[in-house]
């Protein structure tokens, strides 16, 4: 049985990995489809026909299930995440230095009005009272990966994404994490859509096992 | 038979011009920005006119009061444009045959368009563009022709082959066909009927001899152009000198080359400066028509010359004198002398067939 | 292959194949807008020009966007079609409907200018050799307008092997059915360490897409040089 | 305005100096390289116009990276213009820089149509009356290539209306320098519920824009008209 | 001074001519085809020879050997096209001024175009454009002048305004000329030099009286083309009867209207038709002048005509009659015959100032 799933795009390859031991042992065939987490859900919206969706954001996964187009009880918690400065230095910096190291510097993060990295960042440094100083100085990227890209070509000496980007990259390093109470608490959420079948929890369960949780882990992820 | 009334504002320029002319060749005479182009525009259905009436052998092409406007290409009007036209895009042999394959070989035999066949037009002479024009109009097997200046790109020789081919198609196929140009010679060897337009206004419509012979139309012809046109007869053709021999109504008349087979009516051009007047009859001359006619009308014009009309039996001849010779010789209407013609300023451009 | 895997050599060809037909069906389309616009002066004339314009002017997602909001299987339309197996949203038809409609405003208005530069004499020396409308458009106007449209069908092509955002939003990221290779590329560069991936796959989609414009560049030559004699 | 807040206004009038901005000065460097293709005969011929079809081929983030390779603080050229105090990467002026890129190929072909329709036969009629190469160029080539030349500025100002991905990927989007309105509806179109707000941006810079269309096209239509006579 | 030597294959076509001319007109006379314009745009630098010479006034223009190839623009060369080639762009008078404003006035007055400045060139007729584009040449004060057939869609009144303009430039600025035409009445009129050309090469030159009277030209010329031209010096105007008397090396000659003042020389174009001959002394003619000639030659034509050589004191003329004609008035060289022409045939077209 063929498998679509909707994910986010920065799942992508990590997914793909944590999928291949459940369809050589199953015989199914987990396609998937990456895309930005606003565009899957809008597709869903449109009747998208995946079966399974594992957002970036909160926010989407909330809306579909509002409009009753989730498999009623399948939906959890896949992942978590947590948030990191980063720099093309490998020097460990106090965040709240950060200003001033930055001087006339960027800090690239993702869109912060838009993208649930950024999100989540301009909501620590918001906490962390340090938004009000840093925003001028902050480009927004298209997503957490351009970011990630931003730093890693030397645009901007500071950025921030999440630990699992910052794990993948070897250009960049991590210069501090944010404390978790500073922000909400990051989560991957996972659901079977409605009218999918049994298969598509089965793949979901399995992202949920252990076996998958290493992968997730290796790249960076936290587990819920 | 063609029936034009058209009116028609184009900037300051306003056509406004009728005229009706029996079937045969109209041609169009006027000076450069009369409007013959945009007369014949109309008639092709290119230009609509404001109001008017334009009738073909009894089709009615256009009529505002009945709101008539037949598409062009239901006119089947072949028309030969001022400037070429040929589709640039298309060899000569396709070109050619975009509006059918009437006659073909013999239109391009006619026009020497053999070897171009394969050419594109950018390849061409002017005069080859010109000749491909024609030809492409002639293979639509149109109801009418318009030919506006079909021929001022060509050599003399090349417009003796061309011409012929004209006439039998004015006298076989009895095509109608509209002539522009601003060649006498032409206009006279192949015209039926001619109208000279001016500033948009049609200024003198008549038949051809009758427009041309008329002192009064020297000024509008051009000094140069005026002349008489006459219908004579082929007598017989004289092998040995390679002459033919024509009766007129008032004696005979020797054109160089074949013309004709015996008993056909043949129309001449004869310029009214090709026209020698003499007092007695002369004799010794190299020239061999002479003709005894009567003066019927001198008239002075405002240049040094004398433009003379002259009775020869039922036909009307043209002479251009200058005002001396007009005085010394004392002519007067009803004055008897003689016209000594020279051939070979008739032949062979100006015989129609 | 070990250069391209056999997924990204699946993008590759879907991508051709999106593309081939994204042109090939707006090609008719095309023309006749152009010619509507380049001879036309009818009364709409000012909103198809507009509309034409439209995919241009807009963020290539919103473009998407509306196309889901239009044919997504929820819309009015989208399910009259779908009930009679038109299916566009997610499926590789989509990706082809997105691509032609982004490369729509370049199609046309290529073409616009080949037409309009055709001598409008020419169509009437046609016309008096008793040439219907029809068949003096397609033995005047076209040939004439040869250049301009070839120069609208390689760019409608190239933007089309080119085309991203409206195509995700509009048909998906689906791999073998609507992950083209701009889309494909996109999906390396989330990866870490994706670029040398992506750049390859780049550099596949520009040979394509390149040639594409050489060969067509060598067509129009040939045509021009035979009419310059 | 309560329709539009003032950072959506911000963004307009962004959009417009940055379209501007972007068609203006790729106009020159546009007219050189359609003259160029358009009558050159010259070595690198194949290699420039494929040069000025790739952004349209390419993936839009895929041009927006390699000009961040390119102009880049870390990379030569842009080390080198960065010492001149000429920075594009998240400024204003690269925005203009990608949208301008983005639509050169849609200008250039444009142009290049416009200027092959140029009969060469009166650039000759003029050398003929003493004019040189550059009085030729601009006082028969231009005027005659206008309609091409009016379309590939228009169709440039469009793109540089619409363009995101290259945009995004270069210039980032910092509110006030670089979000432009393309920028601003993506971002209004990532949060549920933002489609409001977002089409109302939509819809302003549609208006902006196809005026634009329409003014052309006016223009265009009145030198026509004259030399239709 | 011109000097033309150039080689060029055009698809099937071979240039191949070389010619060299003195100061004044030079006259390209040839049929449809026969390279007329290529070798124009050679001169012009709109076709490179892939070898020969080309030089103006000792200027040289292009040399394949010496690798030099003058820019069209620095030519200065005013080309009237065969199509003219207006900027459809610009009004007639910023067409007009392109390349200078040299004489303007009274060009614009001359070409009649002043009611035309403020049209576009499509709003213009065939002739109109035609005059547009000779204003536009000459305008450019250029140091020489090529014309293509720059007054075939033209009217006759309207070249009787423009030949006595182009004359003055020969005669004064001494503008050297290269004229393209099928008229060999123009070309009489106006060459000092006649090149014929027929398929790409040239087979005649010289001056133009010796080529026009040259009775073996008669059938390149065209039969109704052929002629004589003959200098003759202005004697005196007659008010009262608006002629003018000439003297040739033979007698008189009177010719309608004023031409020229006392004292000056004149060229006259006498067209071999337009010569009558008489064994006797004629009396009582209309036409004016006769003149004692001498037979010098008698050429029979493929035709039926025969083309009798004449000397007529130091003069040359050309007269043409039938066969028959010839036989009958028994002529051969060496006879004693009047030669009459028609004075109001040769004016005022064929004259020269
Ligand atoms: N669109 C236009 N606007 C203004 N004037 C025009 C327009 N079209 C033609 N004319 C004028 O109308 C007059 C008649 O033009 P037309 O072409 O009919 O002349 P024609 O008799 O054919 O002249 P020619 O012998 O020079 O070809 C000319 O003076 C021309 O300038
Ligand atoms: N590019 C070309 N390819 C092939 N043949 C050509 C090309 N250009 C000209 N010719 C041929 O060369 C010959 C001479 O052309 P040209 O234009 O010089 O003639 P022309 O004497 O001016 O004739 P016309 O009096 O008809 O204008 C013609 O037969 C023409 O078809
Ligand atoms: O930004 Mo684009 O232009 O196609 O996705
Ligand atoms: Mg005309
Ligand atoms: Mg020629």
């Amino acid at each position: 049985e063929r498998v679509l799933v909707f994910a986010a795009a920065s799942l992508g390859g990590t997914l793909d990995e944590a999928l291949a031991p459940w369809e050589a042992a199953t015989g199914h065939d987990a396609v998937v489809a990456y895309a930005g987490s606003s565009a899957l859900a809008r597709q869903i919206e449109a009747g998208a026909p995946a079966q399974v969706f594992i957002s970036a954001n909160e926010a989407w996964m909330d809306s579909l299930d509002a409009a009753a187009l989730l498999a009623p009880g399948t939906r959890r918690d896949l992942l978590g995440n947590s948030l990191v400065l980063i720099s093309g230095e490998a020097d460990v910096l106090a965040l709240e230095d950060l200003p001033q190291t930055l001087g006339e510097g960027w800090l690239a993060m993702a869109l912060t009005q838009a993208v649930p990295a950024g999100i989540y960042g301009r909501e620590a440094l918001v906490s962390l009272d340090l938004w009000d100083s840093l925003e001028p100085r902050v480009v927004q990227a298209e997503d957490v990966r351009a970011a990630l890209a931003l730093v890693a070509l030397g645009e901007a000496p500071f950025g921030i994404t999440y630990a699992s980007d910052a794990a993948a990259e070897p250009r960049v390093h991590v210069a501090a994490t944010f404390p978790a109470d500073s922000h909400a608490p990051i989560r991957y959420p996972a659901a079977a859509l409605a009218g999918s079948g049994p298969v598509a929890v089965d793949l979901l369960d399995w992202l949920s096992g252990p076996e998958a949780g290493q992968v997730f882990a290796a790249a960076g992820f936290d587990l819920p | 038979m063609i029936e034009v009334r058209a009116q028609k504002q184009l900037g300051e320029f306003r056509l406004d011009a009728a005229f009706e002319a029996p079937a045969g060749v109209t041609a169009l005479f006027g000076r450069s920005g009369a409007g013959k182009t945009s007369l014949a525009n109309a008639v092709a259905g290119l230009l609509r006119p404001e109001a008017g009436r334009i009738a073909v052998d009894g089709t009615v092409l256009f009529d505002s009061a009945r709101r008539i406007d037949l598409p062009v290409r239901h006119r089947r009007i072949g028309y030969v444009f001022q400037d070429a036209r040929l589709f640039p895009h298309r060899t000569v042999a396709r070109n050619l045959s975009y509006g059918g394959r009437h006659d073909a070989a013999r239109v391009i035999e006619m026009l020497g368009l053999g070897p171009l066949l394969d050419r594109y037009p950018a390849a061409l002479s002017g005069g080859e563009a010109s000749r491909v024009a024609l030809g492409r109009a002639l293979m639509s097997d149109p109801v009418m022709l318009i030919l506006d200046e079909p021929l001022s790109a060509l050599d003399a020789p090349r417009k003796a082959e061309i011409l012929p081919y004209l006439e039998r198609l004015r006298d076989t196929v009895r095509l109608p066909i509209l002539y522009v140009s601003h060649s006498a010679s032409e206009v006279a060897r192949l015209a039926t009927t001619l109208v000279i337009m001016e500033a948009g206004r049609v200024l003198r419509v008549g038949p051809a001899e009758e427009v041309m012979a008329d002192p009064a139309a020297v000024p509008l012809l051009g000094v140069q152009e005026a002349g008489s046109l006459i219908t004579a007869r082929v007598e017989a053709y004289d092998a040995e000198d390679d002459l033919t021999e024509l009766a007129l109504s008032a004696g005979r008349l020797l054109l160089p080359g074949r013309a004709g087979v015996p008993g056909q009516p043949l129309r001449l051009r004869i310029a009214a400066q090709d026209v020698i007047l003499s007092l007695e009859e002369p004799s010794g001359l190299s020239a061999l028509t002479r003709l005894p006619v009567t003066v019927t009308r001198v008239e002075e014009g405002r240049g040094p010359g004398v433009a003379v009309g002259l009775a020869a039996g039922t036909d009307r001849l043209l002479a251009r004198l200058t005002r001396r010779s007009a005085r010394s010789m004392g002519l007067a209407p009803g004055q008897q002398v003689w016209a000594i013609v020279k051939a070979t300023a008739v032949a062979p451009q100006d015989v129609g067939g | 292959m070990q250069w391209l895997g056999p997924e990204e050599w699946a993008a590759v060809r879907l991508s051709l194949r999106v593309s081939a037909m994204a042109t090939l069906c707006s090609l008719p389309l095309g023309l006749l807008v152009a010619q509507a616009l380049a001879r036309g002066r009818f009364a709409g004339r000012g909103v198809l020009n507009a509309l034409v314009h439209l995919p241009l002017v807009l963020p290539p997602v919103v473009t998407g966007y509306l196309l889901l909001l239009a044919l997504g299987r929820r819309a009015p339309l989208g399910a009259w079609l779908a009930e009679r197996g038109i299916a566009f949203a997610f499926s590789w038809t989509g990706a082809a409907l997105a691509a032609a409609i982004m490369g729509f405003p370049l199609m046309v208005r290529a073409m616009r200018l080949g037409i309009e530069g055709v001598d409008p004499r020419l169509e009437q020396a046609a016309a008096t050799l008793g040439a219907s409308r029809l068949r003096i458009w397609l033995t005047v106007t076209l040939p004439l307008a040869l250049p301009g449209i070839l120069a609208g069908t390689i760019l409608a092509f190239a933007k089309a092997m080119g085309e991203f955002g409206a195509t995700i939003t509009f048909a998906s990221n689906i791999p073998g059915e609507t992950r083209t290779v701009p889309l494909a590329i996109y999906e390396f560069l989330q990866v870490p360490g994706g670029e040398g991936a992506a750049l390859r796959l780049v550099a596949v989609s520009l040979v394509l897409a390149l040639g594409a414009v050489a060969a067509s560049e060598a067509l129009a030559q040939r045509s021009a040089a035979r009419r310059r004699g």
